[in-house]
């Protein structure tokens, strides 16, 4: 179900509009490269075991925090185009409550950005399990 | 009359034909739909990969499509989650992974209770693990019919015990198993409830959840799939109770030389390369089942049956095993070996099976050396029963 | 200029490089020829049945063919007495099976040697056996090249040796392992032997009788065959000492409610219905590699290498792993992670494998979070590789 | 390697003719009958679990006496058909050493006689089974 453009966080617009006129692959993958740098980054303690998400081929950590019902996610990794990857996620999902990142269709966010093939279901990308673990942490919160 | 409009997606069956062979064996193995050859032959031709381990193009469409038929497979059972599905061998493995992977629960003096009737594959591995542990194999008598006896059940299943393993479709007796009585007894003591859906997943739609057992296993070359394939239900809570069981390849999360920790269901119990094609395969099937009409499918399966059952009923001195509900009958004539019989229903193009169909203990507690099964699938016709009863007339006639 | 002439045996690599890509990555899985796939389609059209259980002819067809594969194995692999090999889905199925079938020779205190390059499937079912009868799982170290050291395994492999595993050729280094010499160091400690042959298996004929190992495994799907398949080889006094391990269908030879005797091997450690058409797919594609000159076959795979690593060795920041002999190369880049490479080359069309590759262990003792891995096939030519070599400059001159 | 026909014992060159004369699987199917009629019986003491070859669907016994390094078999089975591929069999390889016995190309001999496909590698027929079982007690004496 895609959402109302207007209605999505100012990052993801500017993601939308970004990725939207990059024009092939060597382009978002320079665009994916430059989104990645612009992570808030995480500190030494925070890439810790524990922030590890399982099931990614690369190292990836997510943090994240629920301000009043609503989430909010960090994350690296060691590979640019993943923190890129990230960014993006990152992006869509600020501020979302729980239940709306039960029901968030990422699949169709990053086939708007025109990143679908990046959303795989093995463990190269990791998004999905980026996604998975978000979930949960949404979940045990309840 | 009685002539399976599915016939033709089968292209065997016109094969065999013209051999002049009839194919009545489909419980063993069944015949496959031109969608199967399709799919394999598609897969390959357009570039195969291993799954779940690479980024590349190809390895992303081969994982997609294999994740495919998990969802699939998922919709089929009505299962809510594909991850509760593991992909095995067949059903063999699958009981297999469940006696070792819940091995840690059973202990000295536990009972686990298995019904008269169960294939060796539902059997033996809960006959090892009980000898194994010290634990006591309990089975369940069966009625005339050839179904398990509830009262003795309600008698047998107690507090020791620790497991029920029953199948759902007998593929000796053609009875359907009383899961709806029986299940609750086991859950009632807290037992752990396995069922053999080798056969009863072919005739008709389950709907796993709503049967209630804590797993179910499966065999995709019955259901008119590849062989090599297979798949283990599990209840979610059920799945975490597993030990994991092989390892190596993708089943892993961190492994150093001397400590790993392994994934949780389903890739952690899918150790090494899985049959990628077949399980590909097995997804092109269930979309081929899916353009079906179930109803009409299962009239022309009772159809079908039901002139199996009453024409063997015509012949005199044979015997049917048990009251057969679906999907197969099997007999034995007085005074006639069935292996004389199947060796000159063999000559005659006639493919039954005969023997003890993996059921010794069954045929020994029925005081049978073994029995002659004949077996149907959707794509069989009423002519192909006449041939068969043509044959066997002529079978017994030599014989007498 | 180094054009491989079996190529268009093989139909994916017109499919895949009409979409621009192109397959570096045969090390995980084969590309497959058009015999399997005309294999495959035969014998689903002609008529599938189940093996060794009834006596019909579609039965007998099947039975046949299934077994025939087992006697062209044993003649690829000069084997004498085709009732030595074990079909089984794969090479990390086969390990598992040999883990459990000898556990009940490793006592507490014994040693178990596995290399500090064994994949996860030659690794984990060690390590796990270890751990469940208290053994030492001990680890031999590699020389710089990236081959087991020698004097290092003289001191490792003692009396305590029970059992030693290691693999024929790396599939991260692409080193063949010096099994000439370790293999005798483990017998003349009365150990049991175990070679990894999933790798080497795709790379020339092997002697196994004459390479001396107790028992050899290997995958079909890697040797340009289906999944779902591979074998496990036993010399026929160490056969006799595994254990049964999966229980159910034609492995038994008599079996009551409470006990049960298993037939010898083969067929005692197939239990349930097996991949019957992979099987049979398998015996296609050794019969058309036998057609194959397999010197010609040799010489471009060395040719195809040796390019391969002059490339890569021209890249400056690019570090090989180990020495590479055959089949294939991994290696990191200054400065640049793996995954990155891989993302960029994915988009590239090009399939090659980044990561751990399965042997994590490994990669942390060198020091490494992952590698990219190129690995060849016989239907690859030189000019997949300037594609490679293309993309890869590509790729590092955006990432710099 | 077919041998000349004249070299087999007389029982074997019965069959041969006999065989080679069935017109058809019914001909063929009750000739077999005939023969298995015709086996020297099994006393029940031989019908014992130890003499009852395994891999066979129905159950056949074998018994074997070494008589001066030529091997006489006698067997039985519960099914008709079956006691007369046994006792084809058993014309076949009368009198023969433990050596002839390795040798002996059986696939042939039931090939001669019509009766190829039973000789299956699956344990329906068990003839493959009976015939290891003959080569082994060949073996064991040795
Ligand atoms: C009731 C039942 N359970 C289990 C099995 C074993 O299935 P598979 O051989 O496919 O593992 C069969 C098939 O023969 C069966 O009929
Ligand atoms: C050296 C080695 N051993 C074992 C395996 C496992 O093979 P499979 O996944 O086919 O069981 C592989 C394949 O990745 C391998 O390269």
């Amino acid at each position: 179900m895609t959402i109302d453009p207007s209605a999505l966080p100012a990052a993801a617009q500017a993601a939308l509009a970004e990725f939207g006129a990059a024009g092939g692959w060597e382009q978002r993958a320079r665009l994916l490269m430059s989104w990645g740098e612009r992570l808030e980054p995480l500190t030494d303690a925070e890439r810790s075991d524990e922030n590890l998400v399982h099931g990614c081929e690369s190292r990836v950590w997510l943090v994240g925090e629920d301000e009043d019902g609503h989430w909010h996610f960090r994350g690296s990794s060691e590979a640019r185009l993943l923190r890129g990857l990230l960014a993006v996620l990152l992006a869509r999902v600020d501020s979302l409550t729980a239940d709306e990142l039960q029901s968030l269709d990422v699949a169709d966010w990053f086939a708007q950005l025109g990143l679908s093939r990046q959303l795989s279901p093995s463990r190269a990308s990791g998004m999905n399990a980026v996604l998975q673990r978000m979930r949960d942490k949404g979940r045990e919160r309840r | 009359m009685l002539s399976s409009p599915w016939r033709s997606d089968f292209p065997a069956l016109a094969v065999l034909e013209a051999q002049g062979e009839i194919y009545l064996d489909s419980a063993a193995t069944a015949q496959k739909p031109q969608a199967l050859i399709n799919a394999l032959s598609g897969y390959y031709t357009s570039g195969a990969a291993n799954v779940h381990r690479a980024q590349h193009t190809t390895a992303e469409r081969a994982t997609r499509a294999f994740e495919g038929t998990r969802e699939k497979l998922a919709a089929w059972l009505n299962v809510p989650g594909a991850d509760q599905l593991i992909f095995t061998r067949g059903a063999t493995e699958a009981l297999n992974l469940l006696a070792y992977g819940l091995e840690h629960l059973v202990r000295p003096g536990d009972e686990i209770v298995v019904s008269a009737l169960e294939h060796h594959a539902n059997l033996l591995p809960w006959q090892q693990l009980a000898l194994r542990r010290g634990a006591r194999l309990v089975i369940l008598p069966l009625d005339l019919a050839g179904a398990v006896d509830l009262p003795a059940a309600r008698r047998l299943i107690s507090a020791h015990t620790r497991l029920l393993a029953v199948s759902q479709l007998s593929n000796v007796l053609g009875t359907w198993q009383p899961l709806t009585e029986l299940l609750p007894l086991a859950r009632a003591q807290g037992a752990l409830t396995v069922v053999d859906g080798a056969q009863g997943i072919v005739h008709g739609r389950h709907d796993l959840p709503a049967l209630g057992c804590d797993f179910y296993v499966l065999s995709s070359h019955k259901l008119y799939g590849p062989e090599g394939v297979g798949a283990l239900y599990g209840r979610r809570e059920a799945l975490a109770q597993l030990r994991h069981w092989q390892f190596g390849g993708e089943m892993v999360e961190i492994a150093d030389y001397q400590h790993a920790d392994f994934r949780p269901a389903p890739l952690g119990f899918e150790a090494g390369t899985p049959p990628i094609a077949g399980v590909i395969g097995l997804g092109a099937v269930l979309d081929y089942l899916l353009t079906l009409d179930e109803t009409a499918v299962a009239q022309h399966e009772a159809a079908l049956h039901a002139k199996l059952v009453a024409g063997l009923g015509k012949r005199r001195g044979l015997h049917l095993l048990g009251r057969p509900q679906a999907a197969l009958a099997s007999f034995a004539v007085d005074g006639v070996h069935h292996g004389d019989l199947a060796h000159l229903l063999t000559e005659q193009g006639v493919a039954v099976r005969s023997g003890t169909h993996c059921a010794m203990p069954l045929m020994n507690s029925l005081g049978r050396t073994g029995a002659i099964r004949v077996s149907l699938g959707l794509y069989n016709d009423g002519a192909d029963l006449d041939v068969f009863f043509a044959a066997l007339d002529r079978a017994l006639e030599m014989l007498a």
